[in-house]
């Protein structure tokens, strides 16, 4: 068990002939958190889809958990114990019950009972509402639901797209708070933000920049370094670039 | 000899208990209609022609293997399904990634459409196929005093039992709960790892075996069937799943009730306008409320 | 009109000269009518020359819609029928010419188009089926007994008073000219232009300084003018028809096949395809019309799944991929 | 002080309960350049729809010149002198280039730029019987820009030209940019990249959940104890 559970290499992603990654190359090790952060539309969304199989790769190479999957399509990696959160992370006409048991299906049916009970457990909120629909619960619960449905297949590695969009920084929080428990279970996580504040549940970070990777390191290496405020707030930073 | 006033009270009874009982029918031949669509976004235009089909081999099943009407719209069911499966990997998988892909595929069902009829016609000739009323319980049955046809009461009586059973496969088991995971969001189920080829192919499937095993009820509530009435009836079909929202299995069961209320109020109060009721209701609903009874507005622009 | 400075005038011309397409669609409409002009000297049937003119009108009529609008109207035939009545009733009752009657055919069909600009808010399915209804309502009130003493109700209309077959043929001659003039004028006019860009984008256009609505109408109501026209010229060319011939769903099939199968958006393709499945048709259709349909049928679907831009776009990727042989490819 | 080309006078716009735009309202004047900036689903978008004409207000009024225009057409707007780039670029893919331009030009009031300068503005001269959709993602981008100042707009809005472009692609776009103000245009631009908009305008108006938070210079913007709030959480700041 000494591979990488996610390792892209020189990825090319494009839509038609708008390409929108540009040699990405990254690696997440087994049991930590990495935080991709870029601004909107810098490629964050796009890398966490390749990654899922949703996009194709034009170049380069990925492996999860130690097997090529380049070819292989997202139900298979799901298989292997990938689990991703989109931003709008669940279905929203289901009822809370649905989607958690969605978020395992093919299991058998005892199984899936233990799952629930688990998941209710972690989310004792959810139990009240397992029969309503889940497009009808507040910004926070629906996050919890998303991120209940992600573990039920109990996953080695949770992709998670932008899990503050749409929330107040209350939410936020608590969402930055369940990630922190996620991780002391040792769960690989690989979490797209725009919002900082999610640093503090990382390990290492990644800042994208209009498709390519400009920064790659530990948290301590990223506060140290002002591709983090550029990325951002950017008002050298890009003249640099433009000057270059 | 009634007096005016009761006899109006007898017709519009008349009307709303004949019309509930053909509304269950027709909510029951709309229903693939909108699961195909639901699953895939397709407009299925040959849904009509898959009814009439339906109705052509219940009267083969009939004449030439002496089966009752009742079990054939059963035996039906999965010889169409192995056809929809066919057809799905025969056509679909070309179609996705076109650009144009809604018109397109209506396109393309309106040509499935056309050579279904062809091939009716050619194989089986251009005739109304009838099968003898006795061959189902064929004794009318009076409620509230009224007499109401023996045919309306099994067709909705065969309706009902299927469409519950339907109900119960998409909100009762796995594959009907990754099939509503589809419906509600094809990126979404993805992402969990739902292969929806699969699942779009086996809705195409009982889509097409919902309407065929409607069509065999279509032969006595329409008092026969031939091969050229398959785009009137998925008119029919599409202004009672508008009607009710697309996409929305309960609306259609609305839809398909409202539908058959119309039809018969107009039956009794102007019967030679009777056939615009669904054509009437069509662009009155997609005009007025495009979503339908029970949408909800999605789409802004 | 806009005073164009006299220099951008000039660059004007010489672009329309040197621009090919121009003149291969002037080609476009000189041999169709010349080939018509002459044709009943070689073939004797003009009846069914005259049904292959009405075919090719009511094929650009679909070309003006789904090519230029995008817009797919199934119940097409709607206009071709109200215009076959209109005419009808207009010569019948009226005691109009025939020809006169023809161009009140038009009108039948541009106030039944106009009828339906509502149908506009719709798009893809929702307006393909809306106009089918709507054609089939036109087709239930108009057959309908109670109004018999109006439209003679199921039992048709019987214009043979009127029959002239030298008249009849030249209508449609000119007709088809018209046609070809109207998609000519949109392939090469900003009015072509703002339609090709509603088409893609409708807010993008409109952003473009285009009137969405408005010309989108005109189009659409030039579609529904023409099926008017050519439905009085059908109804003419019959003498005595029922509603159920004038407002058959399957001439707005045929209509969409023609149209696909030579490809939408030029203006050779339609007037190929009618020519091309017209043949065919009357060579094995009229006597056996379910094998025409299951013909066609497969067409459809051979067209959507392997060229959906019709003969014309294959012709167009095989020639470009001839040129480009040996080149490289950017 | 000259009148304020566009006034847009407690614009709120709700779908169904939702809103999305909260009682917006500024001037821009011009010559000036105003960055709009929020995060995701802040209202932007929705705010140059509801100028453009996309849809009506729900409240609030907009005028252009003295004239109102909340309600009108979008046509309408755009030949009156309000114009605007769409985030995915959104040119006349089966259209050429020319074309393209040509089809924005022949809706022009009165003088302007001719198609030979606009191309050359627009850096597409080379291009002009190309296929818009054989251009790559930047010149596309361009092409809609051209598409957007052929009708000689007064007041032109930018909607997120820089996401998906590398740096030199966004060089050439913040050149032109430059020139179109120095043209005497009243700006706004909607931009994630603060660099790129800082090459552009002085002021910036932010929203956050379709309401105003802060308006006023890009760099007091960045050190504004709501924006840093909305923009980065909570964590950062000190």
């Amino acid at each position: 068990m000494t591979q990488s559970a996610i390792e892209v290499s020189s990825a090319g992603v494009a839509y038609g002939n708008m390409k929108v990654l540009n040699d990405v190359s990254l690696t997440v090790e087994q049991g930590t958190a990495m935080l991709i952060l870029g601004a909107n539309g810098a490629g964050k969304t796009t890398l966490l889809k390749a990654i899922m199989g949703f996009l194709p790769l034009r170049e380069g190479e990925l492996s999860l958990l130690g097997h090529n999957v380049k070819q292989a399509s997202t139900a298979k990696r799901v298989k292997l114990g990938i689990s991703y959160m989109s931003e709008l992370g669940l279905f929203p006409p289901l009822s809370v019950e649905d989607n958690l048991k969605l978020g395992c299906h093919g299991l058998h049916r005892r199984k899936v009972k233990e799952r629930l009970d688990e998941a209710y457990a972690i989310f004792p909120d959810l139990v009240a509402r397992r029969k309503e629909a889940a497009g009808s619960l507040s910004g926070g619960q629906r996050k919890m639901v998303g991120i209940s449905k992600c573990l039920m297949s109990h996953p080695s590695v949770l992709l998670m797209d932008e899990p503050s969009a749409g929330l107040s920084p209350k939410y936020v929080a608590e969402v930055i708070a369940v990630l922190g428990e996620l991780r002391k279970t040792g769960l690989t996580l690989l979490v797209a933000e725009q919002n900082v504040s999610f640093l503090a549940a990382a390990d290492n970070a990644c800042v994208i920049e209009s498709g390519r990777i400009s920064f790659r390191g530990t948290i301590a290496e990223l506060e140290d370094n002002t591709t983090l405020h550029d990325a951002f707030f950017g008002l050298e930073g890009l003249n640099d670039h433009l000057d270059s | 000899m009634p007096n005016e006033g009761k006899l109006a009270y007898l017709l519009f009874e008349y009307s709303i208990i004949a019309g509930v009982l053909l509304g269950i029918f027709y909510a029951f031949l709309s229903m693939g209609l909108n699961l195909i669509f639901g699953v895939q976004k397709i407009i299925n235009l040959a849904h009509g022609d898959m009814v009439m089909l339906g109705g052509f081999g219940a009267w083969e099943l009939y004449y030439t293997y002496h089966v009752n009407p009742i079990l054939a719209v059963v035996i039906v069911i999965p010889f169409t399904v192995a056809l929809g499966l066919a057809l799905y990997y025969l056509l679909i998988p070309r179609l996705s990634g076109a650009t144009d892909m809604e018109t397109l595929s209506l396109v393309l069902f309106f040509g499935v459409s056309q050579v279904i009829e062809a091939l009716t016609t050619l194989g089986l000739g251009n005739n109304e196929r009838n099968l003898p009323i006795n061959s189902i319980p064929s004794h009318p049955i009076h409620v509230l005093g009224q007499a109401f046809a023996a045919e309306a009461w099994v067709a909705a009586g065969v309706s009902l039992p299927l469409l519950a059973l339907f109900f119960f496969y998409l909100y009762g088991t796995p594959l009907g709960r990754q099939t509503r995971a589809v419906m509600a969001d094809s990126n979404e189920a993805a992402a969990v790892g739902i292969d929806s080829g699969r699942v779009s192919a086996i809705s195409f499937g009982i889509g097409l075996a919902l309407a065929t095993s409607s069509g065999v009820m279509a032969i006595f509530v329409l008092g026969g069937v031939n091969p050229s009435e398959g785009p009137g009836l998925t008119i029919i079909a599409f202004a009672i799943v508008v009607f009710g929202s697309l996409g929305n299995p309960f609306g259609t069961l609305l839809g398909g009730v409202l539908f058959g209320i119309a039809y018969e109020a107009a039956q009794v109060y102007a019967t030679s306008w009777s056939d615009l009721v669904p054509l009437v209701l069509v662009l009155g609903v997609i005009l007025l409320k495009p979503q339908g009874l029970l949408g909800k507005r999605t789409r802004v622009v | 009109m806009a005073k164009v400075p006299p220099r951008r005038l000039v660059s004007r011309f010489t672009r329309m000269v040197i621009d090919r397409s121009i003149s291969w669609d002037l080609v476009g409409i000189v041999v169709p009518i010349a080939a018509f002009g002459l044709a009943p000297k070689f073939y004797s049937n003009e009846l069914l020359l005259t049904y292959m003119m009405v075919y090719i009108v009511m094929a650009q009529g679909i070309n003006i819609s789904y090519g230029f609008t995008g817009y797919l109207p199934f119940g097409y035939v709607g206009f071709f029928g109200a215009g076959a009545y209109a005419g009808s009733l207009a010569v019948l009752d009226l005691h109009v010419p025939a020809i006169l009657g023809v161009l009140i055919g038009g009108v039948g069909g541009l106030l039944v188009g106009s009828l339906l600009l509502p149908l506009f808010r719709l798009r893809g399915a929702y307006f393909a089926i809306g106009s089918l209804a709507a054609a089939n309502a036109l087709a239930d009130i108009i057959s309908n007994p109670s109004l018999t003493s109006i439209t003679n109700g199921p039992y048709g209309i019987n214009l043979a008073s009127a029959y002239s077959s030298g008249e009849i043929y030249v209508s449609a001659m000119v007709l088809v000219g018209l046609s070809l003039a109207v998609v000519f004028y949109l392939r090469h006019s900003q009015f072509g232009l703002s339609l090709r860009a509603i088409k893609e984008d409708e807010y993008s256009a409109s952003m473009a300084g285009v009137n969405v609505v408005k010309q989108r109408s005109i189009a659409w109501l030039m579609a529904a003018t023409m099926a008017g026209m050519a439905g009085s010229i059908f109804g003419w060319a019959t003498t005595v028809f029922y509603p159920s011939a004038v407002f058959d769903t399957s001439i707005s099939v045929i209509s969409i096949v023609f149209a696909l199968f030579g490809g939408t958006g030029s203006l050779w393709g339609p007037t190929f395809g009618a020519i091309v499945l017209y043949s065919a048709y009357t060579a094995v259709g009229i006597s056996n019309p379910q094998y025409f349909q299951l013909i066609y049928g497969v067409i459809i679907i051979a067209l959507i799944l392997f060229a959906p831009k019709g003969i014309v776009g294959v012709a167009k990727t095989t020639r470009a991929r001839i040129f480009t042989r040996g080149k490289q490819v950017v | 002080m000259s009148e304020a080309e566009l006034v847009v006078d407690g614009v709120s716009k709700y779908f169904g309960g939702f809103c999305a735009l909260d009682a917006v309202s500024f001037e821009i004047r011009r010559g000036e350049a105003l960055g709009l900036v929020g995060p995701n689903g802040s209202g932007k978008t929705t705010l140059l729809n509801v100028i453009c004409g996309l849809y009506p207000p729900t409240k609030g009024q907009i005028f252009f010149r003295g004239f109102r225009i909340d309600g009108h057409k979008p046509h309408l707007i755009a030949r009156a002198g309000i114009n605007r780039t769409f985030q995915l670029a959104k040119p006349f893919k089966s259209l050429t280039v020319r074309e393209n331009i040509d089809l924005a030009l022949s809706h022009r009031k009165g003088d302007g730029a001719s198609l030979d300068e606009i191309l050359n503005l627009t850096n597409l001269t080379g291009m002009v019987g190309l296929e818009a959709g054989n251009l790559n993602a930047g010149q596309q981008k361009r092409l809609d820009l051209a598409r957007a100042i052929s009708l000689e707009p007064s007041v032109l809005f930018i909607d997120e030209l820089g996401a998906g472009l590398n740096p030199v692609e966004l060089n050439e776009l913040a050149e032109i940019l430059r020139k179109m103000q120095y043209g005497g245009r009243a700006i706004v631009v909607v931009e994630h990249l603060m660099g790129f908009l800082e090459k552009v305008v002085d002021h910036v108006l932010v929203l956050n959940a379709g309401r105003e938070i802060f308006r006023g210079e890009l760099r007091n913007a960045l050190n504004d104890q709501d924006v840093k709030r909305v923009f980065l959480g909570d964590s950062i700041g000190h």
